[in-house]
């Protein structure tokens, strides 16, 4: 019920805001910040977790095994059930999921002045159906907050969001529906053929992993599943909706896509298409990480081509969830941790480049950088903020996102040197952008007209508080590897399983 | 009577050939007296293949389905007709080409 | 008949008597409320006389057969009928002319639904969509102003009539070589004959031919738009709702009764049909500006998803998941098109013009959340996304799909949902957008919104707990 | 023989004067014609046993409906003003997809009619047997059928109401 | 007492986090006792730490926490300490200490001090994680750490593009480097499943032998880091731009520490490179050939710092053939020298200029020998140490390595007679210095003369640069570190022409530059003169060579992707469904008869269908 209640807590609070508006249009904001918190704390002080707890190995067909399992009839008649679970893969991600929630709403604090209610609501609307994601174990289930998540979130963009949002926020959802429906069918094709061999229905993961599928159709199963969560995520050379729609999201709207969307993507790749398809997957993936690669180093080089701040922020997501694309399916328990790790690092961090180029846009109304220069000088303090994220995407090392990408690239390293050799030119062409970013916005010479505000206390706790959190994870990442470790432990034990399994019965033959 | 031997496929190429009569008429036609002319034809001659295959069973299903038919076709021509005068109060015409404004 | 018979369809004589009394009533006085009024009351007793019809259990008789998924149509469509008469008083109320016999016609028309939904008979079929055809060639042409309802009325009025032939001249051929016009005695000659094979075949493409045109499916679907932008709104929502769903209920008995699965090229057939509709009707509708249009176009697509499950219910063999499949899109598409027509039609409850064009929804968001909302609602639900009906029904097609292994129908069905997505958001973005200038007071058409709101609230239910219906659309035939 | 001798005539008659009917720019003439196919028609049906389908087709095709048309054709008053349009029917770009479509569909009906079985007509169905099963299996069709006459009515009463009460409005414009 | 080696990176981490938190709110001299005290207490926690370790001259390892663990990879933030690392940490905290103390005068005027002490002690730190690493990757920390700061600090006075332009050169180019090398720890870790120093070396040695392949890729990966570090051929472009920054941060991080990153590495993993005979001599001649070439290039530059700079990359040569020889104690000595030297040059070149209206040109300078003669008694001492003449602290290192080259077998004479070139080279461009700058008639009058903050460093540095090698200490802890060389004396012949080269350059500086004896204009003014001059001055065309075959190219290639050619695949999907939508609405056109037409269309293609004709 712990599961439900931290679903129903947002749902509920979105629409107390929506209300709230009428009361006073700045009660909303104090209400979703209130319930994101209380959210955090509700997970917290009554998941009353320990080590113990989340050291124990789950074991990927027992529910019983993860933190929590919730389970509830729902549809019978195909085997679907309301069926949560959490273990410490999405415990994190809950988690992430929260915090930048909460940074999300405080980004949003004075740049969205019209229907602060609604806003507010479709806000919280969002994160509950992105923790429906990273909590739904039913597949059914899975696809429906899979897809019900973009309606708030392509209202965000339609609404509030700048000069091309019709173009922007239609193309997102477009892409991830289309990708969404591959996905309904391989789920669907997954749960008939099962039911072909079982007799029954079911969406339940559990039920499903073990299903004995094989040969071509399960490949192009996988695939369903993979296009799915690749656009997401997003991988090249489909990610060409996460410019536009970043760009023209508002400050907190860029905030939450970047920062959590694009993880259930990853998340995705890492809880269903590698345990459900494991020879497939390893099948596929040469491709996939040739993909990865490009990704890594595409959307590096066109970062460095973007005049938009934005825009160059959104490239620098492509590159960095390259890396998620190339830990998993090198899929081993480094290169796993680091894709883990990367997305809470790049979460933090692109996150805050959003806010600040958010904060940039309030304050000069306008994203171009060509326009910007030397705005050190009237506001150090950002300069300061945006120099230290600057350099945490740039992979420094002792801050998060270096011990993710070292991770995922070490762990590549023993799959396929190579394809880590190419990635890793991303430490060369991520810089070039990153320090172009800095001199085209933040340094050389000072507008002298301008009058700008710097950073207050509030933007500046927020960004304390991601400032810590990235320093944290680059120092002492070993919390939050603990918590993935288990679980990630039980998906290769898993993974190697089927393929032993496979290599004696000879199905990887099977493949062209 | 009885004795007469008619192939039924006469009869129902018979009805084929009224039938595409009526067709030709439809999407030839731009004067909606002849395009309803044109239905009335259709609808009689599938009226005649179903006579017909009554007949060829011996069963006199067929002919009653005719008189629905005329049923069906009296109905439709009552309402058609009735439209017919709004037509030509309305657009001064009895042109279905002119009748196209809607489109796209 | 017997009286266990005349019982069994009673609701069809109740609507009859019901339809009669009007007629009385209108003659003694005419008074716009009154009529509708007792239109309401005469619809309610309609359905009230359903469980005593259900009592005696399934009947099956010459013409007709009273069983669960007749009497399941029959709900529906009389659900339907119920909110297109509140519709309709909403829409009449500020519009000026003599308004009774329209629910008259409204009433015929539900009453000829009423006969495809139990038709198992050739000429109960005929006269159906008969009744149903000629009520609504009235009612597209009811307004007395404009000259848009005439041209879709006199359009609808040839085509329909056109394929009414077409229909008559297939079942013809049919009945020329199987002898019976019994769908169900059609089925068990059908699987007996080994003659006559070409000539089956032909009467079936014809028939075929004639219910594609019904269903508006793609090569017959020209008249579509033209047909719903002319009717008045809440006409055109019940040609799309009433008229097709009764339509399809009637093929659909008639496509397992008669077993014309065991025809493979008709299987092939239908598959091209469903796909061209699918992508025609979607393409469409992409940059169309005028609502009524941009629905028709999506029906049209809508007939094409739907056709899927005929073709996976062949490939199976008849089996009970495509029927299921095929019941409950219906239901979703029903409710959900009826909840979008309603909220148009009620925007268009001042009187004068319409509003048709889509950038007359623009602002709509902040000067009439709650039917904007619902229209939101609505569009995903037809879009498909999850939480609504139409999701529930497209998650069915899609099993049925994979269980006939029709691969390239499926593929067919992503494509128009991929397009069908750009334009269902394009109205709900236009919703969004800030319109200042709009300062116009409304007028509350609470009985209309009372509709809609109920419409909306089904649109969920279905959507979140599908299970009930999904059970009872599971045991027919 | 003479059967024979007569449905084929008849046949060609009901053929032709169709064929005529269509091609008519006059809708009085078209009619005409019309009425002489629809009695050739009935003609068949007395040769194929269907002598009260016969009987119908006379008095209620050829007597009633199509007086209705001529009816209309009477109150719309049409002259010769109209036909001049339908001179285009001889422009090739008019005729030449349906005349092409309709011989597609021709000879697809034509081979499937020539490849069905051979079949006799039985023989005559007397209007007792008709009657007999009209209101026996068919009871509930010719209920219905009254329902679907109503609709008829309803729909042309409104219609032709609308067109007579403007005709007044109009004139008594014209008056004033 | 060794216990206390985490408080010496910690010093100046809480001073550069204090000065950060602060945002320049301190005030002037509350920032100038945080910035340079914290690092003088390191250099003096060092001293302590050195002299307990000196007494066992054991290394010690002391773990703080574990970093990182994921199954058999667990890098730890740990800290080693032996000789290696004590010269390091003593001349970090020490020469460092010294620079903080003259920057707290330099940068006096500038508003934004804070900020600059932030930069410098966080420098300071991330330098001595480097030296003080366990592991390679926390050693890779600093290395990266030192990079970001030098960044900062190259551009600090960010409002003229060009030192932003010089900033970001200097850490893409090292970057590069970098690149190489984590690739390398990649390579490292995959094969020998550890990445701490010591293990690494001994599972080194246990799997691998002399001559396979593995280790010389390795070895070579490492080089390239070290080289990019280092700025060493083909990646030392970035150096002499990055003086745009103050010069103190040059006489830090790009003279006495930072740049000597590579060489550390190097001799830091030493082992490994022991494995791998072609990597050494890679080593040797990358530094051989830069050393060469830098010193051609300082010969012809005429911007005091860029001279100092291409020497700087000229001496690190030096170390790399040290190292590549397997001089190991050498290159370390010679890095602790140049240390001293050249951060006193920088820094005399600093006061000069501080003094000169940020003059940099040498040719406008002259006569400063009175004019400022604590500075120039510091530049004439710093040159004689960089030119090595005799007794001098750069003297005895750069015997030491040369002799070792000398020694070595096969290629060893002819490094042996390419450094001495570079010797010669070096006394040549010292003096030329030394003489336009500070001799010859006075161009323009210094406004200020450096005060107590400035002369006391340049004074210690003196000593520093005169003595610092005479007893070869930095030496002492060093054996434990290194395989002790072979107590092989050359031959007197040998090392008289090593004395002596230094001594002739000199003499040609005189009669060129001062005493004008030799007239080389003609040659110089000659058109292959000009050119061969333009070459060397441009640095051997090498920023031209990258700039036409890399930024051009990538800038180009960015361009010409910026507009997203992947959205190209999508609109022609677009397009094409709103042609379709045009030509089927097209259809839609209204007309009965078309309808009709549609409709019969549609019977042919049904009937033909079921009747199984398509």
């Amino acid at each position: 019920m712990i599961l439900v209640n931290l679903i129903l807590i947002l749902l509920v609070g979105g629409v107390i805001a929506w209300i709230s508006e009428r009361q006073h249009p700045n009660l909303p904001r104090w209400i979703a910040l209130l319930v994101i918190l209380f959210d955090l704390g509700y997970l917290c002080a009554v998941a009353d977790l320990s080590w113990s707890q989340i050291a124990v190995v789950p074991n990927p067909s027992d529910a019983t095994t993860w933190l929590f399992h919730y389970k509830a009839e729902w549809i019978p008649r195909f085997g679907i059930s309301f069926e949560l679970a959490m273990d410490g893969l999405s415990l994190l991600m809950v988690v992430l999921t929260l915090v930048l929630g909460a940074i999300s709403v405080s980004s949003s604090w004075t740049d969205i002045k019209q229907r602060t209610g609604f806003f507010e609501a479709n806000l919280l609307w969002t994160l509950a159906g992105v923790i429906g994601v990273f909590l739904a174990l039913d597949l059914f289930l899975f696809f429906l907050f899979w897809e019900v998540m973009l309606v708030p979130m392509y209202l965000m963009i339609a609404i509030w969001g700048h000069e091309g949002r019709s173009y922007a926020s239609m193309k997102f959802f477009i892409f991830t529906q289309v990708s969404g429906l591959m996905m309904l069918f391989a789920i669907l094709a997954l749960v008939v053929l099962n039911q072909h061999s079982t007799g029954v229905y079911s969406f339940s993961y559990f039920d499903l992993l073990g299903h004995n599928v094989g040969g071509d159709i399960a490949y192009w199963l996988m695939l369903g599943f993979f296009i799915a969560f690749f656009v997401k995520l997003p991988g090249f050379p489909v990610h060409t909706w996460l410019p536009d729609a970043h760009t023209q999201a508002p400050t907190a709207g860029s905030v939450i896509l970047a920062g959590i969307l694009l993880k259930t993507g990853a998340y995705g790749l890492i809880r269903f298409v590698v345990p459900l398809f494991p020879n497939e997957a390893m099948a596929f993936s040469p491709i996939a990480l040739a993909l990865g690669a490009v990704g890594v180093i595409y959307g590096a080089i066109l970062a460095f081509g973007q005049d938009d701040f934005k825009r160059m922020v959104a490239y620098s997501s492509v590159s960095h969830m390259g890396f998620v694309l190339l830990g998993v399916f090198a899929w081993n328990t480094l290169a796993l941790q680091g894709a883990v790790m990367q997305m809470i690092a790049h979460g933090l961090s692109t996150a805050a480049l959003f806010m600040i180029a958010g904060s940039l846009q309030e304050r000069l109304h306008t994203r171009d950088m060509s326009k910007m220069g030397g705005l050190w000088q009237n506001m150090p303090r950002m300069g300061a903020v945006a120099m230290f994220f600057m350099l945490a995407s740039v992979g420094l090392p002792g801050l998060g996102n270096f011990v993710a990408e070292f991770m995922v690239l070490i762990g590549l390293f023993k799959v396929a040197p190579w394809v880590a050799v190419v990635s890793a030119l991303v430490l060369i062409v991520g810089a070039i952008y990153l320090l172009i970013m800095m001199q085209r916005a933040f340094q050389g010479k000072p507008n002298e007209g301008l009058r700008l505000s710097d950073y207050g206390g509030r933007e500046m706790l927020t960004m304390a508080v991601m400032i810590v959190g990235l320093v944290w994870l680059g120092l002492y990442p070993q919390p939050v590897l603990d918590t993935a470790q288990p679980v990630l432990d039980s998906l290769t034990r898993l993974v190697v399983e089927v393929s032993e399994a496979a290599s004696t019965t000879d199905i990887a033959g099977a493949f062209p | 009577m009885g004795s007469v031997s008619i192939p039924l496929d006469h009869v129902l190429l018979l009805s084929a050939l009224l039938f595409i009569c009526g067709l030709l008429g439809l999407m030839m036609r731009r004067n909606i007296i002849f395009i309803l002319i044109s239905l009335e034809v259709m609808l009689n001659s599938s009226a005649v293949a179903f006579v017909a295959a009554g007949a060829r069973w011996g069963q006199p299903d067929g002919q009653i389905v005719f008189m629905l038919i005329l049923a069906v076709a009296a109905a439709e021509v009552a309402v058609g007709l009735g439209l017919v005068l709004q037509i030509q109060r309305r657009f001064k015409s009895l042109d279905m080409d002119d009748a196209n404004r809607m489109r796209g | 008949m017997s009286m266990i018979e005349l019982q069994a369809i009673l609701p069809i004589i109740v609507l009859t008597v019901v339809i009669v009394l009007l007629m009385l009533v209108i003659a003694f006085r005419r008074a716009h409320g009154l009529t509708a009024g007792f239109t309401v009351v005469g619809l309610l007793c309609t359905l009230l006389s359903i469980p005593i019809a259900m009592a005696v259990g399934e009947q099956t008789m010459s013409l007709l057969s009273v069983d669960r998924y007749g009497i399941f149509f029959t709900v529906l469509l009389l659900g339907v009928a119920l909110a297109s008469t509140l519709l309709s008083w909403e829409y009449l109320r500020h519009r000026s002319g003599r308004n009774e016999e329209f629910y008259l016609l409204l009433l015929l028309a539900t009453l000829g639904a009423l006969v495809l939904a139990f038709a198992n008979h050739v000429v109960s079929l005929l006269l159906g969509m008969e009744l149903l055809g000629v009520s609504l060639y009235a009612m597209i042409s009811y307004p007395e102003k404009g000259k848009l309802p005439l041209e879709a009325a006199i359009k609808y009025l040839v085509l329909s009539g056109c394929a009414s032939a077409v229909l008559l001249f297939g079942f013809a051929l049919l009945y020329a070589a199987l002898g019976s016009m019994s769908f169900v005695e059609m089925g068990e000659r059908l699987s007996a004959a080994t003659d006559n094979q070409v000539l089956i075949l032909a009467g079936t493409a014809l028939v075929l031919a004639g219910v594609g045109f019904k269903l508006s499916v793609v090569p017959f679907h020209m008249w579509t738009p033209d047909v719903y932008q002319g009717a008045p709104l809440p006409v055109a929502g019940f040609l799309a709702t009433a008229s097709k769903g009764a339509i399809f209920a009637a093929l659909l008995r008639f496509f397992m009764e008669a077993q014309l699965h065991q025809y493979d090229t008709l299987l092939v057939t239908l598959g091209v049909l469903a796909v061209a509709s699918m992508l025609v009707g979607n393409l469409l509708a992409l940059q169309q500006q005028n609502i009524k249009r941009l629905l028709a176009y999506s029906s049209i697509a809508h007939f094409g998803y739907l056709l899927i499950t005929l073709v996976a219910g062949g490939m199976l063999g008849g089996s009970k998941l495509a029927v299921e499949a095929a019941s409950y899109y219906v239901v979703a598409y029903v409710v959900t098109t009826l909840a979008v027509f309603a909220v148009i039609s009620l925007l268009s409850s001042e009187g004068g013009d319409e509003k048709q064009s889509v950038t007359d929804l623009t602002g709509l968001f902040w000067h009439r959340p709650l039917l904007a909302g619902i229209l939101t609602l609505s569009l995903l639900s037809l879009a498909g996304i999850p939480l609504t009906a139409g999701f529930i029904g497209k998650f069915y097609i899609f099993t049925a799909g994979i269980e006939g292994a029709l691969w390239v129908l499926l593929a067919a069905l992503v494509l128009g949902s991929a397009i069908g997505i750009y334009y269902y958001l394009r109205i709900i973005y236009v919703m969004t957008l800030q319109d200042d200038n709009k300062t116009v007071k409304y007028s509350s058409p609470w009985l209309g919104e009372i509709v809609a709101v109920l419409l909306a609230v089904l649109v969920v239910w279905l959507g979140v707990l599908p299970q009930p219906l999904m059970v009872y659309v599971g045991g027919f035939f | 023989m003479l059967e024979l001798v007569l449905f084929y005539t008849a046949s060609t008659i009901a053929l032709v004067a169709t064929i005529l009917a269509l091609t008519r720019a006059n809708a009085t003439h078209a009619l005409i014609y019309l009425i002489l196919s629809l009695l050739a028609v009935a003609v068949i049906f007395y040769i194929i046993g269907a002598p009260f389908a016969a009987a119908l087709e006379v008095v209620i095709y050829a007597g009633a409906i199509m007086v209705l048309f001529i009816f209309v054709i009477m109150m719309l008053n049409l002259g010769d003003k109209g036909d001049r349009r339908e001179k285009q029917l001889l422009k090739p770009q008019i005729w030449i997809t349906p005349v092409i479509f309709t011989l597609v569909l021709l000879v697809e009906l034509v081979l499937v009619l020539s490849q069905s079985a051979p079949a006799e007509i039985q023989g005559l169905v007397t209007p007792k047997q008709v009657g007999l099963t009209l209101f026996g299996p068919y009871v509930l069709a010719v209920e219905i059928a009254s329902m679907l006459l109503l609709a008829g009515l309803v729909g042309s009463y409104h219609l032709g109401r609308r067109y007579l009460e403007e005709g007044r409005e109009n004139s008594s414009r014209g008056r004033s | 007492m060794l216990k206390l080696l985490p408080l010496i990176p910690l010093f100046p981490l809480v001073s550069s986090i204090i000065l950060m938190v602060t945002l320049g709110k301190l005030p002037k001299r509350m920032v100038a006792i945080l910035g340079a005290g914290s690092v003088g207490m390191a250099a003096l926690i060092t001293l302590l730490v050195g002299l307990a370790f000196m007494e066992t001259g054991q290394p010690h390892h002391q773990v703080l926490w574990t970093w990182m663990r994921v199954g058999e990879f667990s890098p730890d933030i740990a800290f080693y300490l032996d000789g290696l690392t004590l010269v390091m940490m003593s001349v970090i905290t020490g020469v460092g200490f010294l620079i903080h103390l003259f920057s707290t005068e330099f940068m006096e005027d500038d508003n934004s001090f804070s900020r600059y002490f932030a930069y410098l002690n966080m420098f300071v730190f991330a330098m001595l994680i480097l030296v003080m690493a366990d592991n390679l990757l926390l050693l890779y920390l600093g290395w990266e750490g030192v990079g970001a700061c030098s960044y900062l600090l190259v551009g600090f006075w960010y409002q003229n593009p060009d030192n932003g332009a010089a900033a970001r050169k200097a850490f893409v180019v090292t970057r590069i480097g970098d690149t190489a090398m984590a690739v390398g720890l990649f390579l490292l870790f995959t094969e020998l499943g550890t990445l701490d120093i010591q293990p690494l070396a001994e599972a080194a040695k246990s799997q691998w032998e002399v001559g396979d392949t593995l280790p010389v890729v390795a070895c070579l990966l490492l080089l390239g880091g070290a080289v990019g570090k280092s700025a060493q051929l083909p990646l030392h472009t970035w150096l002499p731009d990055a003086m745009a920054g103050p010069t103190p941060v040059s006489a830090l991080i790009h003279a006495a520490t930072m740049v000597t990153a590579g060489v550390y590495l190097i001799a830091r993993t030493h082992e490994l490179f022991l494995l791998a005979p072609p990597a050494m001599l890679a080593v040797a001649l990358v530094g051989l050939i830069t050393s060469l070439m830098a010193a051609f290039t300082a010969l012809n530059q005429h911007d005091i710092k860029r001279i100092l700079a291409y020497s700087t990359i000229s001496q690190i040569g030096y170390m790399f053939l040290a190292l590549g020889v397997g001089a190991w104690a050498a290159g370390i000595f010679h890095l602790v020298t140049h240390a001293f030297f050249k951060a006193l040059l920088f820094l005399a070149a600093g006061a000069v200029i501080h003094c000169l209206h940020h003059e940099h040109n040498i040719f406008k300078m002259g006569g400063l020998r009175t004019r400022l003669p604590v500075v120039f008694w510091s530049f004439l001492i710093g040159s004689a140490a960089l030119a090595a003449l005799p007794l001098t602290s750069g003297f005895f290192s750069k015997d030491m390595i040369l002799l070792q080259a000398y020694e070595l077998p096969g290629v060893g004479p002819w490094l042996w007679v390419g450094g001495l070139l570079g010797a010669l080279l070096t006394a040549m461009y010292s003096f030329r210095l030394v003489f336009v700058v500070f001799f010859g008639e006075t161009k323009m009058e210094p406004d200020k003369q450096p005060g107590v903050r400035m002369a006391v460093p340049l004074s210690l540095l003196c000593v520093l640069a005169l003595v610092g090698g005479f007893f070869a200490l930095p030496l002492v802890p060093l054996a434990s570190a290194f395989p002790v060389a072979s107590e092989h004396h050359p031959s007197h012949l040998i090392e008289g022409i090593s004395i002596a080269v230094p001594l002739i350059g000199l003499a040609i500086a005189y009669f060129i530059f001062l005493g004008g004896q030799w007239k080389v204009d003609g040659l110089v003014n000659s058109a292959s003169g000009q050119m061969l001059r333009k070459f060397w001055f441009s640095g051997w065309a090498m920023d031209w060579l990258y700039d036409k075959f890399w930024v051009q190219p990538y800038k180009s290639l960015t361009h010409l992707l910026r507009r997203e050619c992947m959205d190209d695949i999508y609109n022609t999907i677009v397009k094409f469904c709103q042609l379709l939508y045009r030509v089927f609405s097209y259809t839609q056109a209204g007309r009965l008869r078309w309808y009709a037409t549609s409709m019969v269309f549609g019977m042919i293609v049904v009937i033909a269908l079921l009747q199984g004709v398509i």
